[in-house]
This record gives C-alpha cells, structure tokens and sequence, in this order.
C-alpha cells in the first residue's frame, strides 16, 4: 500500500487518508459562465504524471494538504503543501 | 432509575473477573476530557507545553497534543477544572467538554503493542512511538486517539474513541489480544 | 502396503520413526511417520498415482513432491485443493484425490484422452456454436469437468487473523542465503524478519550432502542466536508499493492462518530456483520426476520413488539425484548426460505407470523412475511486483534480476551461482546493505514524523550496492526434446497445442497464455513459463528473450480467503440509550455503522400514542458539529443555501446545502447557542461527511477564518419528545428556577428556538423546539454519560401521561404524515436544491455559498418537482419506488419515492418526484403498481398531508 | 476516401466439432485468426485501442456499413486493455430508461454474436443478482425493478428465501452483519468469455478487409486549423480544427477519422487532440481464486459491501470490487482490494473461507462524473469518442461498436446514443444512472 507523505503525520498508509482529486482553482461563482463552471466541475487534467492533488488526512491529523505524485509510477514529490483549493465535488 | 449524576459508562458489557493482569484492558471513560482548540503558536499553546505528537502530565492532567491545534486535558473533574481556567484565552481558543464525546480505554501491559499491532497499522516501537507519544490512528476500523503513556515502566496505551463505538472496540481489542491472554479489568 | 516403500534410516531424514500417524487416503488406512508430508506418506506407501490431469483424466504421479507439484492436489475433509507435497500428515487426516469420477483408479473422464487429439487448446470456442439454444446444455456439462476438490458450503469460518509489522529487514527464503543474509543484517542492528515457505529452515541444503546439512544447522543456530524472528511454512506472498509486504503464515499456534502485513524498510529477496520440468513424450507419466523431488523423497523422507532408475541430468543436481538414489540402493539404470549431447525421447509404459525410457540414440531402458534435471525457473515474481524485469542469460539458461531496486535486493541461486562461501559472502553482503539503508530510511522516517524519537543529524547517505558479483555457471538450455510432451500439467497442455495456437495467431506471449491457458494454473507459471516462452520462440524462430514472458502477479503463492478477510471488523456504533432498547423488545435496524431502535413491536400504534398523547424517541446519531468562533455565520453562510448573518441567540434555524453542482447534500437545523457558539445538526449518514465538507471549506477556501468546527454527536445524546403533551412532561424534569432552568411557556421558548439548562437534574442540555413529526416536541441533547438516566426518567415521570417510546419507523410514518422529505430518499443523486419546493431557501443575493453557481442557473430550469402525491383510492398504498407514467403509455413522468399506511388519516399516504409538468396540485397521475397494475393517485397542493398549517408544531 | 456503404460481407470462416476432428485427424492448423499485415500510409477510418469498442466499431463499420479501409491500432496486444481483464459481467437493468435501452441492445446483440462471428463466446445466461442490505439498497432495487418493468426487461425484487434458493451458498439468515433482504434478480444477465469476444471481432473484422496492428503505438493526433499547438492541451488550446492522421511508434498514417476507443488511457489520447475530457483513471481490481467444483449458479453482486462474483465453467471464482481510491495509470495489484474483498465475500458465503486466491490483477477504468459514456463527435472534426467505460464497459462492446459505425459513416449521433455526448458536461444535463450511485456491473 502507497505511504502518503502528510505534513504532520509522516508517512502514512493511504488507507488512512481520503483522496480529494485534482486540485483546481474555483472559478469565482458569480462571474464563471456555465463552461468555465462546468469545466471546473467536471473536466480533469488527468495526466499520465506528474499530477497536483489534495489529501485529506483521515485517520491522523485531519487536514487537507496538496502534493505532486507521479500517477505512472505513484511516487511522491517532497513537501506537500498544507490546504489548497477546493476539489469541488462533495 | 440510576442515580442522577452517576456517569453511565459506554461498557456496558460484563466480563468475567480474575484472570491475568499482565495484560489488562480498563474503561477510563468516566476521566474529565476537555478539548482545547487553539492556535499552535498561542499563548493557550505553550502554557499546555506540548506540541502535537506529545503529552505530559501536570497537576493531575494529561496533557495530550492530539492533533495539530488540539489538545485534550485528561484528569480528574477538579483538576481539569483548575486547568481550563487558568487557561489563556487570547486569540481564538475554544474549549468543548469532551468527557461525554469520547470513551477512553487503557491497555497495559508488555505485549500491548503486540495486541494493538494486530489491528491499528501504526509502528508502535519505540523510535516511531515512544513513552509520551501521541497520534490518531484506524483501530480494528475505529477512529481513536492513541497516547503512549507507561504506568510504572510498564508499556501502557490510552486509546479514546467516539464514545458509541466503544463496546464494539473494547471488544476488538480483547479478540485481538486473546493470543496474549488479555483481561478485561474493572469493566 | 504399510511403509513398503520405505528406505532405512538416512543420515538427513526429517520423519521422527518414534511416532507414527495413521491417516486415510482413498478410504484405505496407512500410515506415516510425523514430519511426513501426504506425498511422502503416499511414496512410502507405494502410491504411485494420485490424481487424474484436468482435460484428458490422465493418471499422475508426483513430479516435483512440493507445494508447486501440480499433480499432487489432494481433498483434505473439507479443505481443497491442499497440496499434498507441502503439508504434513496429522492423526486422522482424511485424504481424497479429487477431479476423479467415479474412483482414482477408474476414471470414466479419462475417455477424453482418447479424443484428445481434437480437444485441442482452446476447442471450445471453436464447438458448440450452433445450435446456440443448446450451449447452455453443454456448459452444464462442461462444468462438471472443472478441476479442483469440493467446497463444504458448511465450513465453519473459523480462527484467521492479521498482523501489522514494521521490520527493518524482511527476507522471503530461508535458504543459505536468505539465513546468512538475516544473520548479518540483525547482526547490523536490524530488526530483521525472516520467512520460509517450507517447514524447515536449510532451502536445498536439507536435501544435499552432509556437509550441506551442516551448514545448514550451523545456519540456523545462528539465526536464532542473532535474533532474528522467523516464520515457518510461511510464504511472503506479495510486494506491493513501499515495501508493503504481504506474508502467509500458516504456522501460528492458534489461527489457520494468518496475513502477516509488514512496511519493510528493506526487502532481502532469496526464494532460491525453482526446477524445471522437461517436454518430451510421456512427460507426465507417474514415474517421471525432477532431481529435486527425488532428492526430498530419499534423502529428507525415506521414501522410495522407484526401483530402477533413469537419470537425464544436466547438470550437478542430477548428478546428484543418481548417486543419492545409489546410495540408498535404488538402481540407476542409466545415466543419461544432456552436457555430452544425450537427449531422452519418451517415456513409455501402461496407463498408470511407466515400464522404459526412450533415448534418443534409439535405445530403450527399462525402468519404473525417470528422474529429469534440466535446469530451474527463477522465482523472480516479488522482484517483477518490485518493478525489476528479469532478463534472460542464455549461458545459463535462466532469468536474472536486472534492474536494480533501491527497497529491494536480491541474494542466492536467484542471483547467481557460486560455491557455499561466495554464495554466503554475497548474502552477508546483502544483509549488511539492507541493513545500512534500513537504518537510513528508518532515520528518515523518524525524522518526517513528529512523535517519533528525535534523531540526530541528517539521514545517513543511501548506502551504495558494492556486492561481490555472484559468477553465474553454464548450462545447457533444455526445455524440449524432439518428441512433444505437456508444458503445463495442470491446465493439461501441451507443446503442439502452443504451436498450433502460435500458428493461428496467438502468437504472442500474452495471447497464447489467454488462448491455451498455460501457465494459468495453481502454480501460475513457476513451472510453466520458461518451456512456454521457449516453445513459443521455437515456433516463431525467436529467442526467449524476444518473446518475454508473461506477467508475474501476487499472490506468490495462494493464500486462502479467511486469511485475507481475517478477523472481521465491522464497528457497530450505539447510543447510551441501547441497554434500554434492548430490554424492551426492540426490533433493530442498520443504518451505517449505527444500530437503531426500528421499532417496539408496534410502529403504527407508536405514532398514534405519540399524536395523542406523548412519545420518546432516541435520535442520537443525528450528526451533531459543535461550532465556535467569531466567523461561525461565514461558515453556515457558505454551506447552507439561505441566510445566517443575523441568527439571534436562542434561535435555530433550518438550512439545506448542496454540493458544489447544486444537488441537495444534507439538510437540517443549526442553533445559536451564545455569541460565537452554536451546534449544527446534520442527517445521520451525514455526520461525518458534512464535518469533512466544513473543513475542506474551512482549511482550503478560508482558512482565514476563526471557525473551530467539533463533532459531538456522540457525545450528546438525543431524545425527541413529541406529541400534544410533550410540554407538560418535559416540564416535570426541567429545572424551573436557578441555575439550569427553562421556561417552557409556548411565549417564552418558542417554534424553532434553543435553550439550555438542567434536564432530570443533568445540566448542560440543549433543548429546541423543532419536530421531524409534526407534533409539539421537545429535542432534548443530553450529555451521554446520563443518556440513559434522561430517557429513563421521562419514561417515568410520564407514565400518566400515556409516554412510550417510538423508533425509527414510527418517526418515518410520522414525518411523511407531515411532508417532510429525507435527502437521499425523496431526493436522489441528481436532484438539485430546488426540485425540493424549497426555493425560498435558496438565496442567490448572498455572495457566496457552495453550489450557487448552479442554483442560479438551475433557477430557470425545468427540473423534476418533489410532491406529495394521495392516490385516489385511500387503501392503496403504491410501494416506494413505483413509477408514474404517462397516461396510457410507458414513458416514465417520476416515481413515488416514500409511501406509508397513515394510521393519523386512515389513508394511504405519498410523496413523489415528478416531471415539472405534473407538478400543479391536482395534477391526476398514473401510478404503475408493482403488480403491474396502474391506478390513478393526485398531486397535492402541499408536501404535507397532515396539519399543512403546523398548528400542532407551534402550540 | 470512400465512405460509401459497399456490400454487406459474409461472415467469418465456420469453426464446427467436424472441423476440429478433421483438422485433428489431418494435424492441420487452424488459418490465422487475424492477419499480420504491414502497416499503411492511410486508411478511411483509424481506431485506437484494440478493446471490445475499438473493434466492434471496425467489424460494424465493415459489416454494416461496407467501411473497411480501416485500421484498429493498439499499444500492446488485442485486448491487453479493460477488455481483457474484467469480470465479464453482462446486464441490462439499469436505472434510466435511456440506459435500459442502450445495454438491452447490447445484450441482444452478445446473444447472437456467437452465431454472427462464427466462435463460441460462451455466452452464459446465468443470471444476475443484486443484493440489498439496507432498506435504501432495496428501495433503489425496487427502483430499478420498476423501471426496466416498464421497458420489458426481465428484472425483479427477490425475497431472501428466493436468493438462497438461487444461491445456496449465501448466508441469508438475518444474524449476519449486512443481512440480505433481498436482491434485484435479473435472470438474462450471465458472464461471457471476454477474450473470445475480443478475438470473435479481430476475427470478423479481419474477415471483412479491416487490419489489426498491435503493438503500435499513437503518439500524437495530427490536427489542422484550429488553434495552438494539438499536444499542447493542457490549457485548452487547440481544440477546434480538424484531424488528419495519427502518428505512431511506426511512422504517420493519414487519416479523416480518429476513432479514440482507448478507455483508461482516453484523456492521454484526447488530449493530444485537444479535446478535454472529464474522465479520471482509477483502477479497478480483480481476482481468481483456484477451481473447485461448480456451487455458484448465477452472478452476485452486493453494492454495500462492494463486491460481486461469479464462477466460472473452470470452476474459479472470479471477484471484482470497487475502483481504488485514486487516480494512477498503475495496474499493480493493491492488498487491501483483496483484504476487504475477502471478508465481504465471507461475509457473503461464509462457508468458502477454505478456498484460495490464485491471482489478482488490475485494469484501468475511464470514470466519468454521472457513471455513464462519452460518445460520439468532439470539438475537433473527425475526431470521435467512444470512452468513458468505467467499470461497467465490456457489456456495452456490441452496442457502441453498432453505433459508433453508424455515427462514423452517417456523420450523425444515432438516436441511442444521444444523450451520452461530450456536450452534456458543459449544458449540465448528466445522465440519471448517477441518481442511484451503486456498484453493478
Ligand atoms: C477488473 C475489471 C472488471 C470489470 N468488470 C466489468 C464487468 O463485469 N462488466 C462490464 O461490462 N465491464 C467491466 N469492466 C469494464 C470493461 O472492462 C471496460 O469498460 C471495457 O473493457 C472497455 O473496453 P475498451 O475497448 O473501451 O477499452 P480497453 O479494452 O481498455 O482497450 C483500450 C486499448 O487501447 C489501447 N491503447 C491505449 N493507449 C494507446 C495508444 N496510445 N496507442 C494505441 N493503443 C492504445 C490499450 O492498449 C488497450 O488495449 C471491468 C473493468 C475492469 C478493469
Ligand atoms: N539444488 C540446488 O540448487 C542446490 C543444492 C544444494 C545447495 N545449493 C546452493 O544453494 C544455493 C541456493 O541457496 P538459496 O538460499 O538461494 O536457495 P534455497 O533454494 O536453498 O532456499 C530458498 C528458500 O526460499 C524459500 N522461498 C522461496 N520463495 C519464498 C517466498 N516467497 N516466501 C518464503 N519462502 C520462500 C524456499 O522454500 C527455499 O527454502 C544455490 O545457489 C547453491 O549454491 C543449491
Ligand atoms: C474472467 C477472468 C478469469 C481469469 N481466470 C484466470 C485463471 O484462472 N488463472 C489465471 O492465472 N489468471 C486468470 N485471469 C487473469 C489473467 O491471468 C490476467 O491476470 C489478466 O488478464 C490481467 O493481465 P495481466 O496480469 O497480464 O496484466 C482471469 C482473468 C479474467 C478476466
Ligand atoms: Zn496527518
């Protein structure tokens, strides 16, 4: 099982963390157009690398952090960064 | 009807007595929790003089650095009382009663890592997770607070858990240790 | 026949000849001896046949007498599938063949060898096809056929268990190498574990020379000695990412077996080779055997596999094998050497056993054994889990480890060739590097990590591989003689079904294996793939490295269900209040992880007690954040869809949040209980989630805000007091003057507002006035720790009231009564906000809240409507889910989503989704019953069917 | 190029019982079943992937519409995808009625296909069971039931004595910790021997003209007009313009069509085209345990606890569960997939905890937002989707390959469907099968 590097915790199985996805910048609701809302929403970058996601510590500190994994090879960029945009889908 | 202001402990099972104390598993639950939620780098913070991770004892309190910006006070209603109003209050600093919330058990006894290792993944060896440690973890699929905290040189956890998962974890922890001989003890 | 294949007494034996076992194989009685496996209980007792192969029912004798032997698959009472070259006989052991019919010695199957000519691989896609109407027949038929032994539906699911570890070392193989290599690493400093598949630790050295078996004992000692701790009979069965190390362990004292989870720091991979079998003609007769099977029979069992021999060596274990099978006296007829270019062609004989051998010189030598080394396999499957891919050396005619992994190193015959020093020089070596980087990545670990010991100073530099090379000798590769034979036993295929298919086009690695099934079996390869790949590369006039090999994939060897599913943890939660359920005659309900009062015995005279005079319900999993900070309003602001800026103290409000695409998440109240505290409710499946959709708003969005969301569900424990006389019996516990009182007067402590006080003498309860049920009620949220005192003295002090206590289904009748919809049942996945009639509660002049994009956009839309729905006759009550259609057809307008007998209004009671044109009250819809039957029901101007107005809530 | 409709071909050489005696007798191999032919410069229509969509859509582009200058393109070998890794679990009573409709024709088609492609594909109409343990799992059984009612498809709520009586071997009593209360039977739901179906369509469509190539790889979509750069799509430029080839790790094939039928790898190829996708790649995990003999009559499926099983004729039991929880394009198997299986399952059958688990593996799965397709055109001209599977795609193989021709060699989204274009993801409109989110296959 993956270890997921959390800010606080360490290393930890990812059993214990819930995954919240791509990280995306959250169009402002009042300005977006039904597209730019709708491609925040729905579309994914979904790349075959690098990739900037959000974490949620479940079983440990219980915070949302963002890191960069690799999802051809699921290895870890160093520091993750705490907090981060919201992933949009409850 | 039972008496008015007696805590109703969340084990309301009866196990049979006598048996091994060598390694014990004990209700705590009826012990004052309070929850402290501060700032890491509040004045509230460094009077309680952990960080997350650790724990110590003061005046009859377990100061617990559960998780990041959150402590909890473990200690007898009185002294927990005294604690929580010497506390700083500057900034934002919540204080939430937490004895009714959370159920705390304690597992003692040298082979306890052993018993928690068969059902909470965390390395409980001593450089990971040594005497005053603390962490949250997943045990036997239950969200609980761990706290290293020996009794007498004798390797000792105290584990808190949402108070109605408690029967259910109380005999988790039992099956788990039934390899070891664990008791269950004043419950 | 007792024992008659029995050798005296051999310097390595394992059996203890003190303490005999009688067993039953086949319904006959025989014994061994202890430390016996079945299979060499079975040589000993002369069995020479003890399965019939899968497609063709041919005869088997044992070819490898260990775990991988793929005719040696034996019924063990109710265990299948046991393979009798690995496990021990036990008193009283009841042994079957399996896949025979109607007996092991007539096997009516076996007419499939006959035609077997035809059955090539894959001939079933090739028959049957018509008329199709009668495949279903002939899969009947074929299932029979399936190999494997008998599940008993009836086994007991008995004592399997877990284990997490966190070793520095672990080392899968307990050979030379894998022993040296635990030993230096423990010596190291390590904390090193160390596990064997076999019951003995030793690898190959158990059945060699006796300076082997020296060595082998001088090895283990000093296992022990060092500290290391080792699991017996156990298999690491897999690597998964980050040294995630699966291990089986079938030797606990109290489980059946037990998975054995370890992070290893550094995994040291010594699984030694494995023996190959050799194609030829007859390859699968009983009497054919490897070097190494023969070598375990004689040397560690006493078991006489034959009486006249046939050695095709080519290498020293064969040589080997001959002068073990002399020694103990077994004739060796001929020794047939690869190395000078002697090949073997067939081996020969009746059904069930072998009488000459063949040679490719024309001559033929009779004899009852055919002991065949050609070479080995490479367990190599952990290093491919690791991301290593093995490469072929066609020198030595086997695979390689080739890429090197940082986590994961790699020791023994695996790794190389070489005498007993350099081979032990390299698993020293080996282990003091797992050793060195253990050390590192644990300083690592300890230093990311913040309860952790401290640790002083930067890690310790990964430490560089600068292992001797292990030399690798020459072999001759041998996979196929002239003549065609099996290439897996227990698929039953053959070399000329794999060139057929290659002919046909399935002439990739990947494609073949699909198409014959090879290397698909039990042993998945670990004999198979190598003669695969190379009669694949003889067909397509490649070399086995073109052709690759398939993919190795865990488990490395099986490993039973129960092992995987382990003790099974499903966390129950109740509330403080269950012993009382439990004592009155509760009938419980699952709703999540939460057990909960369903019902007392009676749900509709529950809710009548509760209309007429006063009933009590436990509500205590309602989701429950406590909320503190200056910014709590920002926070409800963004998350529920209406306004909260300017909530009062003492006031609680209703809310209803949508996720970020509009669609209703969760509803329900949130009270203010001082200046910057207040308790949020949530549904009961959404506690924990809503708590997380807080932070995430709280932590990503506006972590600039002071808001310290707590979630105390459990920690206060929740009783609904309803009905008409709710008032007068909470009055009788609440204090009425002092510290903790409450003024119950319908002026003071009005509809939708909170108090705190003392309840039945408990203090600090919250209390408000709200009611899922449409009565007059009281929510009652009592510190848990006096739950159970609460709820029992209400029941008290209202016995003339006429209190009782309802569940969840009464509650369920009652708020359906009353129109009130449950998110997640009269909405769905897709409804948005407001579809649920609520759009007075959806406030796009706020600035911000989750979702208000679509809201907006979703304002001017058409969307399907929640009503509530009566049919037209009142006794028909259309069950949940029936569908409304349009009048006359079957295109589908909505569907009832909550439907009940009204025991208030003696009618059958609805509410529904329907198409926005359906939607006016009055509307008349057609109701498809689920007997098919369509009756005629009628939109209602409100969603409630009972006091529309709320007079009863608000007295 | 010629899109016009040619003639209808034959069907693909008769394999028979006699054929197999005579070739037997006569030690004769079998022709190849597909042939292995240099690639071309330029064919009408390219279709990447070489899963059941991929080639359904050449072999229908064939047979039905007389399109046979085409070439099926995969990375690795015939069904190496999805196609060739999944629990093979074939259905149609889903939620909506669109859905309904869609699958019902898919089903209808597998129930032919051994006939029309002249190879046993074991076709196994042994019907599919949903379990419900929970009174919402039911009500959304009943849910189901009711609506595929309305559009003749067989499908009913069973009570718990009926589940036992069509598998003995689940624990029905109502002391298990998830008690089944019953279960939404649909008794022309079965499995399917996926390879064969893959091979059944290399076949035919190698029959018609249609050439397979396997391992070639498409590096690049080659697109004309539009704006900016076509690989560059990660700020979405270059959408618009129209294709005109792909290349490959065997040189550049002209092309008007570009057919991505690529599933787990979908965004990596739409992104070389420029078109955004709103698929996410998880991957899913199965299982086989060792044979024993048959005691498992029909397929079972539990949404709660995240499992379903079937046996096979072989006598395995074949598992698959829910996707892992986050994105990877890494296939290696996962523990904890097994662990949880594993005590599902036993929670399930309580009595098969003796038997063992021979293999587990992975396959990627395209999953979109509402658990339903993405098919049809795409911002950029002559470049077409048929994506989005997830975990539930094998069975749609026939249907989509049937449409997705039609839609190539029409120019227009056929009426079935229509409501799974790439448009729905900016109007809002998802498909319903998201209101009652559950497992299913
Ligand atoms: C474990 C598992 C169980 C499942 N169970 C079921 C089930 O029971 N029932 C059901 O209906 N569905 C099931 N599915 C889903 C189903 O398998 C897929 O939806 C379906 O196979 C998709 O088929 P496809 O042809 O679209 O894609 P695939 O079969 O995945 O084919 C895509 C092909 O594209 C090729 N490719 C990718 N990139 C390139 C490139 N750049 N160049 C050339 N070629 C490329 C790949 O090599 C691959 O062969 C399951 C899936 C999995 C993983
Ligand atoms: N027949 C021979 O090859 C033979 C005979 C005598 C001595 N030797 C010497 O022994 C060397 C081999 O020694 P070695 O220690 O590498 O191999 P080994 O075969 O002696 O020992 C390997 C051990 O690993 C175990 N094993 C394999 N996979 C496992 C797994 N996944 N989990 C747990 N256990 C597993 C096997 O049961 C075996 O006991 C040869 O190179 C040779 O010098 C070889
Ligand atoms: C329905 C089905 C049944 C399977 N049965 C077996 C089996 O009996 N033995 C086996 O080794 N693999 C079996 N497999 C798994 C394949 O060997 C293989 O793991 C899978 O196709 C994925 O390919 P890969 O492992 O090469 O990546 C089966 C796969 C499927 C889809
Ligand atoms: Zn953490």
């Amino acid at each position: 099982m993956l270890l997921v590097p959390c800010p606080n915790c360490g290393p930890r199985n990812a059993s214990d963390f819930a995954y919240g996805g791509e990280s995306h910048v959250r169009p402002n609701p009042n300005q977006a157009t039904p597209e730019e809302w709708r491609s925040y929403l729905y579309m994914e970058d979904n790349p075959a690398g690098w990739l900037k996601e959000t974490w949620y510590c479940r079983s440990g500190c219980r915070r949302f952090f963002t890191v960069e994994r690799n999802t051809a090879t699921n290895e870890f960029r160093e520091h993750p960064i705490p907090g981060t945009k919201l992933g949009g889908k409850a | 009807m039972a008496n008015a202001l007696e805590f109703e402990s969340p084990i309301t099972k009866r196990y049979p007595s006598g048996g091994s104390r060598d390694l014990a598993l004990s209700d705590e639950s009826s012990q004052t929790k309070t929850l402290v939620r501060a700032a890491d780098d509040s004045a509230a913070a460094s009077q309680l003089g952990v960080a997350f991770g650790g724990s110590r004892h003061q005046a009859g309190v377990h100061i617990i650095g559960q998780r990041p910006t959150e402590w909890l006070l473990v200690g007898d209603e009185s002294a927990a009382a005294a604690m929580v109003v010497g506390l700083d209050r500057t900034g934002h600093v919540s204080v939430i009663d937490h004895t009714h919330a959370r159920a705390l058990l304690r597992l003692t006894g040298e082979r306890s890592a052993d018993v928690l290792s068969k059902i909470c993944n965390v390395d409980f060896g001593d450089h990971m997770t040594p005497d005053g440690s603390a962490l949250s973890a997943s045990v036997a699929k239950v969200g609980c607070d761990i706290t290293r905290d020996d009794a007498s040189g004798i390797r000792s956890y105290r584990i808190a858990c949402d108070r109605s998962f408690a029967q259910y974890l109380f005999d988790a922890i039992l099956d788990a240790g039934r390899e070891f001989s664990l008791t269950a003890v004043g419950a | 026949m007792s024992n008659s294949m029995r050798l005296p007494a051999q310097p390595g034996e394992v059996i203890d000849r003190s303490r005999r076992i009688d067993i039953k194989w086949n319904g006959k009685k025989l014994s061994g001896f202890d430390g016996d496996t079945i299979a060499s209980a079975l040589v000993a007792n002369e069995v020479r046949v003890v399965s019939r192969s899968m497609k063709y029912h041919r005869p088997r004798g044992y070819l490898t007498a260990d775990f991988w032997d793929p005719n040696g698959f034996v019924q063990v009472g109710d265990d299948p599938n046991v393979r009798s070259g690995h496990r021990l006989i036990e008193k009283g052991m009841t042994v079957d063949p399996q896949n025979v019919w109607p007996s092991l010695d007539y096997d009516v199957k076996a007419a499939n060898g006959l035609v077997g000519r035809f059955l090539t691989a894959g001939f079933y896609y090739k028959t049957f096809i018509k008329p199709q109407r009668l495949w279903p027949v002939y899969e009947k038929v074929l299932a029979r056929f399936a190999p494997g032994g008998v599940v008993d539906l009836d086994t007991p699911h008995g004592l399997y268990d877990k284990r997490y570890a966190h070793p520095d070392v672990v080392v899968a193989g307990g050979g030379p190498a894998g022993m040296a290599a635990a030993i230096a690493a423990a010596e190291a400093g390590s904390k090193v574990m160390l596990v064997e598949h076999e019951h003995h630790l030793g690898g190959h050295l158990l059945w060699g020379s006796a300076e082997d078996r020296a060595l082998a004992a001088e090895l283990t000692a000093a296992v022990e000695t060092a500290g290391v701790e080792v699991l017996l009979n156990s298999t690491v069965t897999g690597r998964y990412e980050d040294n995630w190390v699966a291990i089986a362990q079938r030797s606990h004292p109290q489980a059946i077996e037990r998975l054995v989870k370890a992070r290893a720091k550094m995994l040291v991979v010594a699984p030694g080779l494995i023996e190959r079998p050799y194609v030829f003609a007859g390859n699968d007769k009983p009497g054919v055997m490897l070097s190494g099977a023969v070598r375990r029979m004689v040397n560690m069992y006493a078991a006489k596999p034959g009486s006249r021999a046939v050695v095709f060596t080519g290498n020293g274990d064969g040589d080997a094998a001959a002068s073990d099978l002399e020694r103990a006296g077994i004739e060796v007829a001929r020794i047939v050497d690869a190395r000078n270019g002697e090949n073997i062609l067939a081996a020969h004989g009746p059904a069930k056993s072998m009488d000459s051998v063949e040679l490719a010189d024309g001559t033929k030598v009779e004899a009852d054994l055919l002991v065949t080394a050609v070479g080995w396999t490479a367990p190599t499957s952990l290093l491919n889990m690791a991301g290593d891919r093995p490469s072929y050396d066609a020198n030595a005619a086997r695979f390689f480890p080739n890429s090197p992994i940082d986590h994961v190193l790699s020791t023994g015959g695996i790794a190389g060739d070489g005498s007993h020093e350099e081979l032990i020089e390299h698993a020293v070596a080996t282990g003091r590097l797992a050793a060195a980087r253990a050390a590192a990545i644990g300083h690592r670990l300890q230093a990311a990590t913040r309860r952790a010991a401290s640790v002083d100073g930067e890690a310790p530099a990964f430490a560089a591989d600068d292992r001797p090379i292990l030399p690798r000798d020459p072999h001759p590769e041998l996979f196929r003689s002239t003549t065609h034979g099996i290439v897996d036993y227990s698929e039953d295929v053959g070399s000329k079904d794999l060139m057929a298919a290659a002919a046909e086009g399935y002439d990739s690695v990947e494609l073949l294996k699909r198409f014959t099934t090879a290397t698909m079996g039990p042993s998945q390869g670990k004999l198979e793939t190598v003669n695969t790949v190379a009669v694949l590369g003889e067909a397509r006039g490649e070399t086995i490295e073109e052709v690759g090999t398939t993919v190795w994939r865990p488990p490395y060897a099986p490993i039973t269900l129960g092992a995987l599913g382990g003790r099974i943890h499903e966390p129950a939660r109740v509330s403080s209040i269950q012993p009382w359920h439990e004592a009155n005659g509760v009938t419980p309900i699952l709703a999540g992880a939460w057990i909960r009062p369903e019902h007392y015995g009676n749900p509709e005279s529950e809710v009548r007690n509760t209309r007429a005079n006063v009933g009590i319900t436990d509500v205590t999993p309602l989701g429950k954040l406590d909320l503190q900070g200056p910014d709590v309003p920002k926070l409800l602001s963004q998350l529920y869809t209406n306004k909260w800026m300017q909530l009062p103290v003492g006031s609680v409000r209703y809310g209803i949040m949508c996720a970020e695409d509009g669609v209703v998440l969760d509803d329900g109240v949130t009270g203010r209980l001082g200046d910057e505290h207040y308790l949020m409710t949530t549904t009961s499946s959404g506690a924990a989630s809503i708590w997380e959709w807080a932070e995430n708003w709280l932590q990503t969005e506006h972590p600039d805000w002071k808001v310290h969301v707590t979630p105390v569900t459990t920690g206060l424990t929740s009783i609904n007091v309803a009905g008409p006389k709710s008032r007068e019996l909470v009055s009788r516990l609440v204090a009425h003057a002092g510290d903790g009182a409450i003024d119950l007067d319908g002026e003071a402590f009005k509809y939708m507002q909170v108090r705190q006080g003392t309840i039945a003498g408990v203090p600090n309860c919250i209390m408000w006035r709200i009611g899922f049920t449409g009565e007059l009620s009281f929510e009652l949220h009592v510190p848990s720790g006096h739950g159970l005192h609460v709820w029992e003295a209400l029941l008290e002090a209202g016995k003339d009231l006429g209190v009782r206590a309802f569940g969840l289904e009464a509650q369920r009748i009652m708020r359906l009564e009353k129109g009130h919809f449950i998110v997640g049942q009269d909405t769905d996945g897709l409804t948005k906000a407001p579809s649920t009639g609520m759009t007075s509660l959806i406030k796009l002049d706020k600035e911000d809240f989750a979702g208000k994009a679509e809201l907006a956009w979703a304002m001017d839309t058409p969307l399907p409507v929640v009503v509530g729905i009566q049919t037209v006759d009142p006794l028909i009550v259309p069950a949940e889910a029936s569908q409304i259609v349009r009048e006359g057809t079957n295109e589908i307008l909505g569907r009832i989503t909550s439907s009940r007998m009204s025991p208030t209004l003696r009618r059958s009671v609805c509410l529904g989704q329907v198409a926005p044109e359906s939607a006016a009250a009055g509307t008349e819809l057609t109701v498809v019953l689920t007997t098919g039957e369509r009756i005629k029901a009628r939109v209602m101007e409100h969603h409630a069917h009972f006091d529309p107005e709320g007079a009863r809530l608000r007295g | 190029m010629s899109l016009l409709p040619g003639k209808k071909s034959s069907k693909p050489p008769r394999y028979s019982a006699a054929g197999l005696i005579v070739k037997g007798a006569r030690k004769q191999n079998w022709p190849r079943v597909w042939r292995d032919v240099p690639l071309k410069k330029s064919y009408d229509v390219v279709i990447i992937g070489g899963g059941v969509h991929g080639l359904a859509t050449a072999y229908y582009l064939a047979a039905n519409h007389g399109i046979t200058n085409v070439a099926v393109l995969d990375k690795a070998y015939l069904g190496s995808g999805g196609s060739g890794r999944n629990t093979a679990i074939v259905r149609s009573n889903y939620l909506t009625p669109e859905g309904v409709a869609f699958y019902d024709r898919s089903l209808s088609l597998y129930n032919t296909m051994a006939a029309d492609l002249n190879l046993n594909v074991m076709f196994s109409e042994r019907g599919h069971m949903t379990l419900a343990h929970t009174d919402s799992a039911l009500r959304t059984m009943n849910w189901r039931a009711e609506v595929n009612k309305l559009q003749d498809i067989d499908s009913s709520v069973i009570d718990p004595s009926e589940v036992k009586k069509l598998a003995p071997s689940l624990d029905t009593s109502s002391n298990a910790r998830y008690p089944i209360l019953g279960a939404l039977y649909h008794p022309p739901g079965g499995t399917i021997r996926h390879d064969a179906v893959v091979w059944g369509y290399a076949r035919g469509a190698d029959h018609l003209g249609v050439e397979m190539h396997q391992k070639t790889e498409v590096l690049d979509i080659l697109v004309e007009g539009g704006e900016g750069s076509a690989t560059d799509a990660h700020d979405g430029k270059g959408a618009g313009g129209k294709v005109t080839g792909v290349r490959t790790n065997k040189g550049d094939i002209s092309a008007p069509i570009v057919v991505n039928c690529t599933a787990g790898w979908a965004t990596l190829i739409s992104d070389m085209a420029g078109v955004k996708l709103p698929i996410s790649t998880r991957p899913l995990q199965a299982a086989v345990t060792e044979p024993v003999k048959v005691f498992l009559p029909t397929v079972v499926v539990s949404g709660s606890l995240h499992v379903y099983v079937s046996q096979t004729d072989r006598g395995e039991l074949v598992f698959g569960a829910s996707v892992d929880p986050f994105n990877t394009y890494s296939v290696r198997g996962s523990l904890e997939f097994t662990e949880e299986l594993a005590g599902h399952v036993l929670e399930l059958m309580p009595g098969i905890s003796k038997m063992r688990l021979l293999r587990q593996w992975a396959g990627l799965c395209d999953m979109t937002p509402d658990y339903s397709p993405v098919m049809g055109f795409t911002p950029v001209d002559g470049f077409l989707c048929d994506v989005g599977w997830g975990t539930y795609g094998f069975k749609a193989g026939p249907v989509s390959g049937e449409q997705m021709a039609e839609c190539v060699a029409t120019q227009m989204t056929p009426k079935l469907i229509e409501p799974f274009r790439l448009s729905r993801f900016s109007t809002g409109a998802l498909v319903g099968e998201k209101g009652a989110a559950a497992v299913g296959h």
